[in-house]
């Protein structure tokens, strides 16, 4: 059943975009196609925002973004910081973002590596870096799989380790692209539960309206490398104009 | 079964001598060694899941076929595309790869004689594709696709070749059955692999041509490449009619080297493998030689290990 | 659809699956090596080898027969070795003629072939019975640890990971091609060799497209989080006093091997 | 808008199988997992049949059955033909198959080239192969795409070239293995009028309900290798009993 966000709950926008601020931001890629044309937004802390737009309209060159694995010209600014080429590493362990494909993003033999893999790569002494996988396994209920071999799993079950992956960075921010796609109605409703819960700021890209109507309180969408909204779902639900004029449709 | 071995090229363990098996792994970690410090030299960041990626697309391509003949069909072994598309060294690490994991994990070719089965499928191929495609770089598409095919062709047969004589040279196959039934077999054998890897590189080179871009960078080969590739071709096109119309003067210019004793009436039949010339053939000095080869063969892998470690910043 | 055909690996709690996995590398070679040190005709050494391998399975708590089943795939390989049969000078068992050539089997070839067959089949299933208590990432560690340079290592464990992923992707490129392989009703079907031969490099290229941009997304995934050109790995093993006593016994049992099968 | 079937279109069941007879189909993958455990059905010419069930239930598998593609314990039947060894050339000329993923299906560098291959296997002659590539471009509405590189294509055009791969080849029945998968909620309308409007059989398995109620009168159930019910759309929809005990949402 959908859940309808009663508006008082809603805390957009007040804030100055104290967790993200993304600023004028343009960007081609090198064969000249202009993904992003000036995009501005922002997030808070707690946020949940939808990411929506029609095939092709650089929601996923926006997340590549927002930890400088593509850098356009514009500003981006994580907690207050500025991305720049010299605090990549500290951006990239704040900005935990989580690709369409759970098997792009676990590429280690097993479920232990890949949880691991951004611990240590910042560093962190082993005793931390072991505790952070446990409590990041814990967070998505995925403990018992520790030392599973990643290419056993179901998509689903890939779906949460590839969370877990990020959260053992403890991020201060979740982006994830299109985490439902490919995934049958248990296997999404466990992650729509899944991500309810967590207590962190996210911004999420679906093609999957129902999700959005039921999870974000605030969406924002996107055609042709601009934002052409941002609001409060219901809102956005509810311009017929709006949805039809950017291929999406009503849940 | 998912997993079919593809290749009647990848040498199980004890059919050669440990003679020639150790010769070989020697010469591999040899090229090997040059490999990684090339490769680690030119390497840029994203060269490591790029390489193991390729490598699994290795395995996995050489399970695509296509029906020939009364229920054969043909298969890429892949040494020649890896080279054209990965560059030479990045190419030879990514077969190393395969030829591990097959032997490793499917026992398909064996521990010890996989330096042997490195050295033909993996190192010969990449070296004559990448030399000859080197060769012919500024050329029309045309040109380049008839090369690659050449090459791949080619390929094949230099791995077949190599198998014979090291089975011949362990003393387990006389030289003038052994590289004619070889060669014959992976004459057909080679068309199918010149066949796909042209048809791939025809549909990379439609497809994202900019793969194939002209920038020879470090990390692909330079001209030097031109010179061991024509070289390893021209010693297979001349080696392989010499072995097969006159084995003789081989075994003749094998005995002359050492490699094999004419003492026997046959000239084919024993080697020195594994026996030490002042003990004789006795159990002992097998025992001894086999040590003493595994002894020099570890000491060569502990010494690259240790000079690469050396080299690569404490990560 | 998944290819958990090529899983090698069988979870058990055996001893044999909680030794040192660099203990099993290392004793699994000796021993294979010892296997191409015995003589030709080593009949002795050669059965109690195989007792050897028995009792390994035993311990290994995956049935007693379990590396001879599977040491039947390697069977075929034995053909390779049939030009042995033919080198060999010796008394002569029997002759034929083929094509151009005679062919002389002779006792010493006999011998020579069988001893190697046995002994390859020896150590296939010793390499069998490696990786089925061993799960490949900790052979990759193990081989980390012999200091098999770490570029190869991570190479291999990459191709691992991505062996699953790529062979089902084909398996269903081989599907399509398979679906779409139609007949019309009283007519040839299947065109040239060359046309097919060309699917089959498309199909090829297609993969490797697909192969090379997935390396760049999971590129995207490492850096991401935190790769910035050097992989770090936690070392999970340590070696324990069994470890060891393993390894010794292993060795005095490759000794008393090369002992009975050449006095 | 969900399109609720008026009951008196609606043609189940009113013949013998005349397309499609499936009796009593076991199968098991070589690892020992029984995927079908006793599968029996039929389809009558200009059926729409949606098949459903959770993630694992053998619906893939059992597609793969119709063209014998995989060979399990039983009878497949297509019109009125038994699926033997001998005919399956021509089986697969009866019976088009279409996979999840158009990237799987699509292996040839050109439009034009992937939807040629099926007639070209055929053997049918030159000016035929061109005329059939044209017709099944036009049914997709891409013949404007014939000369275009597949590789290069989105989402929704690659799944309707994957269509037309198949619907060059005549078939009497169209197996769709979820095709709405990855859609945007364009492609995928553009999608459902598509499949809405082909005048052939078709037997499409899918996870997204909505495409169930609004496309095909009848459905299927799986769960577990077993076909657990099939019946109209209407009553498997309002069975919420069933629905939960599937894994399977109401949309
Ligand atoms: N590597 C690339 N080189 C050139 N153009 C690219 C590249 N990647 C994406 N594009 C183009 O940039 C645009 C934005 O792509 P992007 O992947 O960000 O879209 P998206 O909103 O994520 O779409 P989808 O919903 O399909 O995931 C598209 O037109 C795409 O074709
Ligand atoms: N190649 C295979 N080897 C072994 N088991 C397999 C293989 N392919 C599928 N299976 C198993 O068979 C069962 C049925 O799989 P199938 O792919 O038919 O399910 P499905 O209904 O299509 O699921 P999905 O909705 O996820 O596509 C599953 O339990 C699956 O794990
Ligand atoms: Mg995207
Ligand atoms: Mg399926």
């Amino acid at each position: 059943m959908p859940i309808t966000h009663a508006v008082e709950k809603i805390s957009y926008p007040d804030c100055e975009g104290d967790v993200l601020k993304v600023r004028g931001l343009h960007f081609s890629y090198p064969d000249g196609h202009a993904a992003l044309r000036g995009i501005s937004f922002h997030l808070c802390s707690g946020d949940k925002v939808a990411l929506v737009g029609p095939n092709g309209a650089g929601k996923s060159t926006l997340m590549l973004h927002l930890n400088g694995i593509l850098q356009g010209r514009g500003e981006v600014e994580i907690g207050g910081l500025r991305l720049t080429r010299d605090n990549l590493p500290l951006i990239r362990s704040m900005v935990g973002l989580v690709f369409q494909n759970p098997d792009d993003q676990l590429f280690s033999p097993t479920v232990f590596e890949d949880v691991a893999f951004g611990p240590l790569h910042m560093g962190l002494p082993e005793a931390e870096v072991r505790a952070r996988v446990d409590s990041a396994l814990e967070a998505v209920r995925m403990t018992a799989y520790k030392e599973r071999l990643s290419h056993h799993l179901s998509v689903g079950e890939k779906k949460r380790i590839a969370i877990a992956t990020v959260l053992s960075m403890n991020p201060s921010i979740l982006v994830l692209d299109e985490p439902s796609a490919g995934l049958d109605p248990r296997a999404r409703r466990t992650l729509i539960n899944l991500l309810r819960e967590l207590p962190i700021t996210m911004l999420v890209s679906t093609h999957d309206m129902r999700l959005v109507q039921e999870l974000f309180p605030r969406t924002i969408v996107m055609d042709d490398g601009n934002i052409v909204a941002d609001d409060l779902t219901m809102n956005i639900l509810e311009d017929a104009e709006l949805l039809s004029a950017h291929g999406l449709e009503k849940p | 079964m998912l997993y079919f071995p593809v290749e009647p090229m990848h040498i199980p363990n004890d059919y050669l001598s440990l003679a020639v098996s150790l010769v070989c792994w020697a010469v591999s970690v040899i090229v090997l060694r040059t490999a990684i410090s090339r490769t680690n030299k030119s390497l840029g960041e994203r060269q490591v899941p790029l390489m193991g990626v390729m490598a699994a697309f290795i395995f996995a391509a050489q399970m695509i076929n296509f029906p020939v003949l009364g229920g054969t069909s043909g298969h890429l072994l892949g040494g020649v595309l890896a080279a054209v598309m990965l560059g030479p060294w990045a190419g030879m690490l990514a077969m190393t790869a395969v030829i591990a994991v097959q032997g490793l994990l499917f026992q398909d070719g064996g521990l010890i004689v996989m330096g042997a089965n490195i050295l033909n499928m993996g190192l010969l191929t990449c070296a004559i594709g990448y030399g000859l495609y080197r060769a012919v770089l500024g050329k029309s598409p045309a040109v380049k696709l008839a090369v690659i095919g050449f090459a791949a062709w080619l390929s094949v047969m230099a791995g077949a070749l190599f198998v014979a004589l090291q089975i011949w040279l362990s003393g387990n196959a006389e030289l003038r059955i052994i590289v004619p039934a070889m060669l014959f077999v992976h004459a057909f054998i080679g068309l199918g692999e010149a066949l796909i890897t042209v048809a791939a590189v025809t549909f990379i080179m439609r497809t994202r041509p900019d793969l194939l871009a002209e920038s020879p960078e470090s990390s692909r080969g330079g001209r030097g490449w031109i010179f061991a590739g024509v070289l390893t071709s021209l010693v297979v096109l001349l080696l392989s009619p010499l072995a097969s119309t006159n084995p003789d003067g081989l075994e003749r210019v094998a005995s002359d080297l050492g490699l094999t004793h004419t003492a026997q009436p046959a000239a084919f039949q024993v080697i020195p493998d594994y026996t030490i010339p002042f003990l004789g053939n006795t159990p002992v000095s097998t025992i001894l030689a086999g040590a003493v080869g595994v002894i020099v063969v570890l000491a060569i892998i502990f010494i690259t290990g240790r000079s690469l470690q050396n080299k690569k910043p404490n990560s | 659809m998944h290819s958990d055909a090529f899983d090698r690996y069988h979870h058990h709690e055996s001893p044999l699956h909680r030794l040192d996995p660099r203990i099993k590398v290392v004793t699994v070679v000796g021993f294979i090596l010892s296997n191409a040190l015995l003589p030709d005709g080593a009949w002795s050494a050669f059965a109690l080898t195989w007792l050897f391998i028995f009792l390994l399975n035993a311990l290994s708590e995956l049935g007693l027969g379990y590396t001879f089943r599977r040491s039947f795939i390697a069977l075929p390989f034995a053909l390779a070795a049939v030009t042995v049969l033919f080198s060999i000078p010796g008394n002569a068992l029997f002759q034929f003629h083929f094509m151009m050539w005679d062919f002389t089997v002779s006792d010493a070839g006999l011998l020579r072939f069988v001893s190697i067959v046995i002994r390859s089949w020896l150590s296939v299933q010793a390499a069998i019975l490696l990786a089925a208590v061993t799960r490949f990432p900790d052979l990759i560690h193990a081989f980390e640890h012999l200091r098999v340079p770490a570029i190869l290592t991570t190479i291999i464990a990459f191709l691992y990971r991505y062996l699953f992923v790529l062979t089902d992707e084909v398996m269903r490129l081989l599907r399509a091609r398979q679906s779409r392989s139609a007949a019309a009703a009283g007519q040839k079907s299947g065109g040239g060799v060359l046309w097919r031969a060309k699917v089959s490099g498309n199909m090829a290229g297609q993969l490797f497209l697909r192969s090379y941009e997935r390396s760049d997304r999971i590129h995207n995934a490492m850096l991401a989080r935190g790769y910035a050109g050097h992989l770090r790995t936690l070392n999970p093993h340590e070696l324990h006093g069994r470890d060891w006593a393993y390894a010794a016994v292993a060795f005095l049992f490759i000794l008393a091997m090369q002992f009975v099968g050449r006095f």
